[in-house]
């Protein structure tokens, strides 16, 4: 068993064995756990990344059962660049958690999130779909428990959150069974061949599809049911609120993209003989353009309500709820059948697939950029909380004065998340408005365009205020005094520390820009075309 | 050596107005020790150019400078030149050679705005190619208004508002023409010039001389409209008609000192500026010869219109320095006549150019002495030293107006026959020019009755102020002869030099003696109270000095303000519709968001939101089983 | 009643399944009530994997098919988990009503039911202090 | 001169350029703010460093036509090839380069000065050096890919400046010069992809226009022209181009320093930088011309300059008027290079360095003028000649510049304009440039006059009163400086200088006006 297959396990299951430890532990031992295993993890992420930067698809049967009945870990290039999105976010929360007690809000803190993390990397990893649906599972359980650590008003959503979760994937197990009844086989690989030869299974796997991608978007909180995010996220604990955005609803996103492209029969559906009986390929357009009409409502809409927000942290939560539209803008393009018409063409430099491919790496971009930039945004957000009391901007104003690092991981995040130059945010931006050009879908680029300059409005509403030198001092030294007080549990120095995790991810928003050519050359190991 | 004296010409200068203007950061007193010793120093900075204009002709090439520029002295400015030096060092030497406490408040700065008029004004004697010209050009008409407003008192705000004002509208015309004639000539012009061998577009600094610029006004497209331009350009600092506004008000607001170099040196520039640019003997295709004829008649018409009006006018002004810019004006139109002879008739043009300079010399300094002369009546009219004064006031005068024997008969004599058998509606210029001598003995007379009354204040011991005004008398009298004999080139004088016989001096004489027969006539009249009351009360405020201004002055308001009424109203609308798109835009987001919000507060219940999941539900189901 | 045998059976029961997931998921997202909620969960629970158990039996003919009824137990432990973590939070939602509304009424009865809450949080001290 | 800099370095220098100044402000940011010693050493040997290297440029980049350049790969294009970020080195560049290098040593110097009892000065500073990064990177982008990052860069970057003060005025000047410049990224966004997808990762080529795009023109002129028109509009912005100006005058709500920089040379010139190559070095002119799109742009340049000249003429507030000037000053060049004529474009080009010169004179004596003397508006500067003679002086050299008078570098200017316009066979440009000089004088003359020549009420030498007018929030208490300080006025008097020699030394080998016109030559090769 090579060292990427040895990793490849210890991913999944070193996580699951260190939140059992520490639940045995005391609080403070906890968080070194915690430390530690995060470190570990990212030591192994790494092991993956070279492999499969090297080009190999690293399979592991665990026990060595295999297919169909075995579990079969498979890491490709998309779910090694979640893999790296997770260690890369989970290490700095962890710090930063580990830094600020207070922000992780319960010594509880550190078994849930070890168990959630490892249900993460059992999802990114997980090579048949009833192992994805355990990982989801065991996500969905943890996230409901870590967003009700955030105290008594947090319950309610939490509780919210829990039947959400557990309807969304009811209906993706259903799905599940649909699947295999269809295709025989569990297996993510097998099933799509299976199906691909069988077209009269395409029925069934199209109805699969339907309740599956409902059940996840259920969890993805897209846009007409989003209202279960927006409390659990602003409830939650300073550190948790980014695991849950920028972590948690990515295993659903990931599953979905899975199933889209790699299980279901797409190419089948566009050519005739083998494809989709007539209907059913107009179902799955419809299924599409809701879901991308769903995509670009959340864009508009999602930004529209951060733009009124009075409070931070529902800001960043609605702003998240606008970025998930974001993800959903490219499914219209996969079964647009003249989608590729630029490609090829002499006018245009653009390659034979690259239409797809770019939209696909450009989503992907633009959920892993979102992902760094929304964490370091909600840490900010949970820190100011934390030190002044509230995160009320009326009441935050001039509050950059004292935190002048934290103002500037707040801008760097911003500018992650507007999609300016040198972030992911723009090289996604920039894959899907060439993907968009390309096939003629104007309305993306409106969409683009449009979301681009709301986010910058309601992202300037948050931090401006902070700038603000307002004469009013005297309600200001009033404001410190209290605030010194009640965080004298915390010594300034570890709240001087607590700052640096947030400009960390800031920093790492702005320079993941420059890998862009490694994205896509990563997305292209089994890609599904 | 020539380059040394070129350099130092314009340095000196220069440097000591710098040396004044930069003595403000010391201490107060040492820097009134410097202003002090600048100031004396000041009127030799200006004998470099005068050993520059002595040297004889030269040519200096600077390719580095601006857009390479290069300056030269020619037969045309080396009198200008002359004359120049000579005014502007009895000026600042009347300003600054005094006891301190006669010397005026501020006597340094002005000082320093003269000499950085004297090298713009030598100038655009020197330049020798487009751009300089208007380097030059513009530094003088701007340091000029650092002269008028010197008292700082209100007439001198209102005469240097408007000489800015006319002055920035006169630089933006010649601008244009500068920038019109510039192209022309960097133009690789289809007839290539035998003067431009590499037929490719020449290389711009020795292309833009000013010799080329005649020959290129005649063959650009647009002739005419350089030609207007340049008239209307000039006129305004040659005082001609319209454009003279400006002068019987900047006068009597200046200090004399000033005005002397104002109208001696500075008007002459409107002069050369015609003399180089216009297209004086050049011959053209027919549609650019009519456009020259038109704007020469122009100019003539013009011309004499002002010899005659500024005559009428003058006489009945209160105060002597606005007569003396009254007889300017009138002198000026009899100058920019010749010009516009010359430009009418191709032949005649170098002997019209020849004369406008002679008699420019002349005028320069006698006018020069007369406003210099000013305050010398005020301080020495009387006692010792008012004989000389009265002597030198009445030599200046007769020169002016042109009697036998004196400078101004010269100049007439020539310009008389420079302008041989021209007919202006059909009478003979030569007969019309001896009337504007008429004219100025009028004028003239008037002075003298109005300084004659002037109160005096008597100066002791004689100072600068003196021996520099009869400095300048004496040189009214020997220069303009020696520059006559010596300097001018043969052509461009006539056949010969006037002999005094019996018909030259009765040709002299009698326009004189008819101006002495009317101020007679008129005084009488006076002295018995028969004149019609206008012009008894002969004390400005018939007509106020600048006579046209309040009419131009009420125009230009109305004008300005009709415009920006109308422009307002244009931008009311404008920023009208673009507030109301605004506000439509606002309304729009505004019921986006109330929409968006009270959505989501409804969706906020979890019945209402499980029912819009169920929709869902229901809606994928239908797509799959109508699939 | 071999309607319910063989091949006609699995299609009955599919029926039956999905009727009783329907039913349940309309009674889930429509009721007030936090525990009828909770139950409605279950009955929505229990309705999909009877629909992937007459999944199962359709296939073949002979035993359901193993992997099939993997799928159900693990979906029923789930199921479980999730009932209990609900649970646990209607508790204590409902301790927070009940300490609102009735604060009056029996200072002792809230004290002791305060108290057995605060007992039963063992883990959940510094909520306390939190709540200040 | 070619060993100065060994060629195995060339290609480095554009990198070490940008990074310069970055290095600078990642230094000066977390620097204490009582560390004033050691952030103003940081600063002015960042600056000279940079403006040494521009020196050893010049006879390198301009003399020999070596082209220094620098690549990294940035945006993948499918199957490996990818669009990459390039710095590279061609007299444009390092004509915009050496300007802003300059005028930041300068500004630098000033801006010490003025923030001397200022607060926030190292994110201040932070933020100053940040924005010249961002206008070299702009100066030296090789493709419309780097040239766009580097765009977006400068927007984020000159956010904070704007809002320096932090008072609710700044606030809302800063969030209107953010909404307007976002707008316009995004539409240079949307005209990069669109013309990367149809002609591959555009270069600009200085011998007229990148290859694919005169494909694209021929091909599709309606796709070409939209394209040009987003682009241009977008960059528009920034040059604040009529419709799209009302930013610059709100922002004039910053402190001296930072409106000196950005309005004179950092944000203004970057938009029109941009137009100059997209017109030029893109489309080029040729194809342009065929396109038929530089007219309309010609007309809206013209009626820039003429609405800009209005406008000032109507503020009372020297800022406003300064920039409403810039407004118009700027889009000479876009007049300029809008026009098809080798003399028209050097003027155009020229002129990037003239109104960068002059402009910020100006704006250093209206900071200074509001710093001494508390003076905002114009009729508060009476008589302020006496009292302040050194920045009146320059003032007044600035604003003879602005008005075009020959000694002065703006008549260079003009005088190119003229003769190209002329030589463009659009004759009704020199009608046009003519009126905006006599507006120009209609507003800048009456405050040359107020400085020397007009009473100031009361006896002399009594500062007005701090007026109603809203002046920047400084601690109130702090007392006004009496005499003029050195810090301030040294840069005024060398950018007045400067003014002049330009316009003196026009001929020279190296001036502004040799590298234009030998720009010019290459465009129209």
């Amino acid at each position: 068993m090579t060292t990427a297959e040895f990793s490849l396990a210890g991913i999944v299951l070193l996580p699951l064995l260190a939140s059992a430890v520490a639940v045995l532990l005391g609080s403070r031992v906890r968080a070194v756990l915690g430390i530690l295993t995060a470190l570990l993890i990212c030591g192994l992420c790494t092991a993956v990344l070279i492999q499969t930067a090297a080009g190999g698809i690293t399979e592991l049967a665990l026990g060595g059962y295999e297919a169909p009945l075995g579990i079969r870990l498979r890491a490709d290039g998309l779910s090694a660049l979640f893999l790296c999105l997770s260690a890369v976010v989970g290490t700095v929360v962890s710090a930063h958690a580990a830094i600020l007690p207070a922000s992780a809000g319960h010594p509880g803190f550190w078994p849930l999130w070890l168990g959630c993390w490892s249900g993460l990397n059992a999802v990114f990893v997980s090579g048949d779909l009833f192992n994805t649906y355990v990982g989801l599972e065991l996500v969905g359980l943890t996230a409901v428990a870590l967003v009700a650590l955030g105290g008594r008003d947090s319950w309610m959503p939490a509780l919210r959150y829990l039947f959400v979760a557990v309807l969304g994937s009811l209906l993706f197990l259903v799905g599940v069974g649909l699947i295999l009844a269809a295709a025989g086989t569990l297996d993510m690989e097998q099933a799509a061949q299976q199906l691909a030869e069988t077209p009269e299974a395409h029925a069934a796997a199209v109805f699969a599809l339907c309740l599956m991608s409902v059940g996840l978007v259920l969890k993805l909180a897209l846009m007409p049911m989003h209202r279960w995010l927006i409390p659990a996220h602003a409830g939650a604990p300073g550190a948790v609120s980014p695991l849950l955005s920028a972590l948690v609803i990515k295993a659903a996103l990931f599953v979905i993209l899975r199933l889209w492209l790699w299980v279901m029969p797409l190419d089948a559906t566009t050519e005739a003989e083998t494809g989709l009986a007539e209907g059913l390929s107009t179902a799955l357009t419809a299924l599409a353009w809701t879901l991308g009409g769903f995509g670009a409502l959340a864009v508009i809409l999602g930004s529209v309500m951060a733009l009124r927000q009075d409070r931070l942290k529902p800001l960043v939560a609605y702003s998240t709820v606008a970025q998930v539209g974001y993800w959903f803008l490219f499914l219209p393009l996969l079964l647009d059948p003249e989608a590729g018409a630029l490609e090829g063409q002499p006018g245009t430099t653009l390659a034979e697939d690259a239409v797809l491919s770019g939209a696909l790496s450009g989503s992907v971009a633009l959920a892993l950029g979102h992902g760094v930039a929304k964490a370091g945004l909600f840490l900010a957000a949970g820190l100011l909380k934390e030190l002044w009391g509230t995160d009320e901007i009326e009441s935050l104003r001039g509050a950059g004065r004292r935190h002048p690092l934290l103002i500037l991981s707040m801008g760097l995040c911003a500018v992650g998340l507007i999609g300016l130059p040198i972030s992911l945010g723009f090289t996604g931006k920039w894959h899907l408005a060439t993907s968009a050009v390309a096939a003629e879908h104007w309305w993306i680029i409106a969409v683009l365009v449009l979301g681009t300059l709301l986010s910058a409005g309601y992202l300037l509403r948050g931090i401006a205020p902070l700038l603000l030198q307002d004469a009013k001092d005297p309600q200001d030294q009033e404001h410190d005094a209290a605030q010194d007080a009640d965080a004298s549990a915390e010594s300034p120095r570890r709240q001087r520390l607590a700052e640096v995790p947030a400009f960390v991810l800031g920093l790492l928003t702005v320079l993941t820009g420059f890998l862009a050519v490694g994205i896509d050359a990563l997305m292209g190991v089994g890609a599904p075309w | 050596m020539t380059e040394l004296l070129f350099a130092l010409s314009f340095l000196l200068p220069a440097g000591a107005a710098a040396a004044i203007a930069c003595a403000g950061l010391l201490s107060p007193s040492t820097a009134h020790r410097v202003r002090r010793r600048a100031g004396l120093f000041a009127p030799s900075a200006v004998l470099p150019a005068g050993l520059l204009a002595l040297s004889g002709e030269a040519e200096l090439e600077l390719p580095w400078l601006m857009l390479g520029s290069t300056a030269a002295v020619d037969a045309l400015g080396r009198p200008l030149l002359m004359i120049a030096v000579l005014l502007y060092g009895a000026a600042l030497s009347s300003i600054t050679w005094l006891k301190l406490r006669d010397a005026e408040r501020g006597s340094g700065a002005l000082s320093a705005w003269l000499l950085v008029c004297f090298c713009g004004n030598i100038g655009t004697y020197l330049a020798a190619d487009l751009v300089s010209f208007y380097l030059a050009f513009a530094v003088m008409s701007f340091a000029a208004v650092g002269l008028v407003i010197h008292y700082r008192d209100a007439a001198a705000r209102r005469a240097s508002r408007i000489y800015l004002f006319l002055s920035v509208f006169s630089e933006t015309l010649i601008l244009a023409a500068v920038v019109l004639l510039g192209s022309a000539l960097l133009a690789p012009s289809e007839a290539v010039d035998p003067e431009f061998d590499d037929g490719g577009a020449p290389d711009a600094q020795e292309s833009l001389l000013l010799e080329h610029v005649p020959a290129a006004v005649m063959d650009s497209p647009h002739t005419g409209l350089i030609l207007g331009l340049l008239l209307v350009g000039f006129g305004v600092k040659a005082g001609t008609v319209p454009l003279h506004v400006w002068l019987p008000l900047a006068h009597p607001a200046a200090p004399p000192a000033a005005s002397a170099v104002l109208s001696g040196a500075m008007v002459k520039a409107g002069l050369v500026g015609w003399l180089r640019f216009l297209p004086l003997g050049e011959d053209g295709d027919a549609g650019a010869r009519d456009a020259v004829e038109i704007a020469a008649w122009a100019l003539v018409a013009a011309a004499l219109t002002g010899a005659f009006l500024a005559v009428l006018v003058g006489v009945l002004q209160k105060d002597p320095k606005v007569v003396l810019a009254y007889s300017t004006i009138s002198q000026m139109g009899f100058i920019a006549a010749l010009v516009g002879v010359g430009l009418l008739v191709p032949e005649l043009a170098a002997l019209t150019a020849g004369a406008a300079v002679a008699y420019a010399v002349h005028h320069g300094l006698a006018k020069g002495a007369l406003f210099l002369g000013v305050p010398v009546v005020k301080h020495y009219g009387h006692g010792r030293t008012g004989v000389l004064v009265l002597l030198g006031m009445a030599g200046a005068g007769a020169a002016v107006a042109g009697a036998p024997f004196t400078s101004g008969a010269f100049g007439k004599y020539v310009s008389k026959e420079a302008v041989e058998g021209v007919t202006v509606l059909g009478v003979g210029l030569e007969d019309i020019l001896p009337w504007v001598a008429t004219g100025s003995t009028l004028l003239l007379l008037r002075f003298g009755w109005v300084m004659w009354q002037a109160e005096r204040a008597p100066r002791r011991r004689a100072d600068g102020e003196l021996l520099s005004w009869l400095a300048v008398c004496a040189a009214g009298i020997a220069v303009p002869w020696l520059i006559g004999a010596q300097w001018m080139p043969e052509e461009e004088l006539p056949a010969e030099p006037p002999t005094w016989e019996a018909s030259v001096l009765w040709d002299a004489a009698w326009p004189i003696l008819a101006g002495l027969a009317l101020g007679g006539a008129v005084w009488a009249l006076a002295a018995r109270g028969l004149l019609p009351d206008w012009a008894s009360r002969a004390d400005g405020t018939v007509i106020a000095p600048g006579d046209l201004i309040v009419a131009e002055e009420s125009l230009a308001v109305r004008a300005a303000s009709g415009t920006v009424r109308g422009v307002e109203a244009a931008h009311r609308g404008l920023e009208d519709r673009s507030r109301s798109a605004a506000e439509a835009l606002l309304s729009a987001g505004r019921r986006v968001r109330s929409w968006a919000t009270r959505a989501e507060t409804r969706l906020s219940a979890w019945e209402t939101s499980g029912l819009v999941l169920l929709m869902v539900l229901a809606a994928t189901a239908l797509m799959w089983w109508w699939g | 009643m071999e309607v319910f045998a063989g091949e006609g059976a699995a299609l009955w029961y599919l029926l039956l399944g999905s009727l009783v997931a329907v039913a349940g998921t309309v009674r889930l997202l429509l009721a007030r009530d936090l525990l009828a909620r909770l139950v409605a969960m279950n009955v929505v629970g229990i309705g999909s994997l009877l629909v992937l158990l007459s999944l199962g039996a359709r296939a073949e003919s002979a035993a359901p098919d193993p992997v099939l009824s993997a799928l159900v137990i693990t979906g029923l432990v789930i199921t479980v988990a999730f009932t209990g973590l609900g649970a646990v939070l209607i508790r204590r939602i409902e301790g927070i009503h009940d300490a609102e509304h009735a604060p009056d009424q029996a200072a002792d009865g809230d004290q002791i039911s305060s108290g057995q809450n605060s007992s039963e949080q063992d883990s959940s001290s510094t909520e306390g202090g939190r709540d200040s | 001169m070619t060993d100065l800099i060994p060629s195995a370095v060339l290609p480095w220098i554009p990198l070490v350029m940008v990074v310069l100044s970055l290095a600078a402000a990642v230094a000066i940011f977390p620097m204490g703010e009582r560390r004033v010693r050691l952030r103003s050493w940081v600063n002015l040997s960042a600056a000279v460093a940079k403006v040494l290297l521009v020196v050893l440029l010049v006879p390198a980049v301009v003399a020999e036509g070596t082209r220094p350049e620098f690549s990294v790969p940035f945006l993948p294009l499918g199957e490996g090839e990818s669009i990459d970020l390039v710095l590279r080195v061609d007299p444009l560049a390092l004509f915009f380069a050496g300007l802003s290098a300059l005028l930041w040593l300068l500004t630098t110097i000033y801006a010490i000065g003025y923030l001397e009892r200022g607060s926030d000065r190292s994110r201040f500073f932070g933020f100053f050096s940040l924005c010249v990064t961002a206008t070299v990177g702009i100066s030296f982008s090789g493709n419309l890919i780097t040239f766009l990052v580097f765009y977006e860069i400068l927007t984020l970057v000159t956010y904070p400046l704007v809002a320096h003060w932090g008072d609710e005025k700044s606030l809302r000047a800063a969030r209107m010069y953010m909404r307007y410049a976002l707008s316009g990224g995004v539409a240079v966004l949307i005209g990069v992809i669109w013309l990367t997808m149809y002609a591959g990762p555009v270069d600009f080529a200085e011998e007229g226009g990148a290859e694919g795009v005169a494909a694209l023109a021929a091909e599709s002129p309606g796709v070409a022209v939209t394209i040009f028109v987003l682009l241009v509009g977008g960059m528009g912005v920034k040059a604040a181009l009529v419709p799209l100006h009302s930013w610059l005058p709100s922002a004039m709500v910053a402190p001296a320093p930072v409106s000196a920089l950005l309005h004179a040379v950092a944000v203004v010139k970057a938009g029109v930088f941009g137009i100059v190559r997209v017109i030029d070095d893109v489309f080029g002119i040729e194809v342009a011309e065929e396109l038929g799109v530089l007219g309309p742009l010609l007309a809206v340049a013209c009626f820039t300059v003429l609405y800009g000249s209005y406008q000032a003429m109507r503020q009372t507030e020297l800022k406003k008027r300064l920039a409403f000037s810039t407004v118009s000053q700027v889009s000479y060049v876009v007049v300029g290079v809008s026009m098809v004529s080798a003399l028209a474009t050097a003027g155009g080009v020229v002129h990037l360095v003239h109104q960068g010169i002059m402009k910020i004179t100006l704006f250093f004596c209206a900071g200074l003028f509001a710093e001494v003397i508390r003076a905002h508006t114009i009729g508060e500067l009476r008589g302020a000649g006496r009292r302040m003679p050194w920045t009146s002086a320059a003032f007044t050299v600035g604003a003879l510049g602005m008005i075009g008078l020959p000694p002065t570098a703006g008549f260079v200017t003009k005088w190119q304009l003229g003769l190209g316009a002329l030589d463009a066979g659009q004759g009704w440009v020199v009608l046009v440039l003519l009126g905006s000089s006599v507006l120009n004088a209609a507003y800048f003359l009456p405050v040359v006059w107020m400085l020397w020549f007009a009473e100031p009420e009361g006896e002399s030498g009594e500062a007005p009163d701090a007026g109603a007018s809203d002046e920047a929030p400084q601690p109130e208490g702090e007392p006004q400086r009496e005499k003029e300080p050195g810090a301030l006025v040294v840069p005024a008097v060398i950018t007045a200088v400067a003014t002049l020699a330009v316009g003196l030394g026009a001929a020279l080998s190296f001036a502004p006006l040799q590298v234009a016109e030998a720009i010019a030559e290459a465009v129209f090769r």
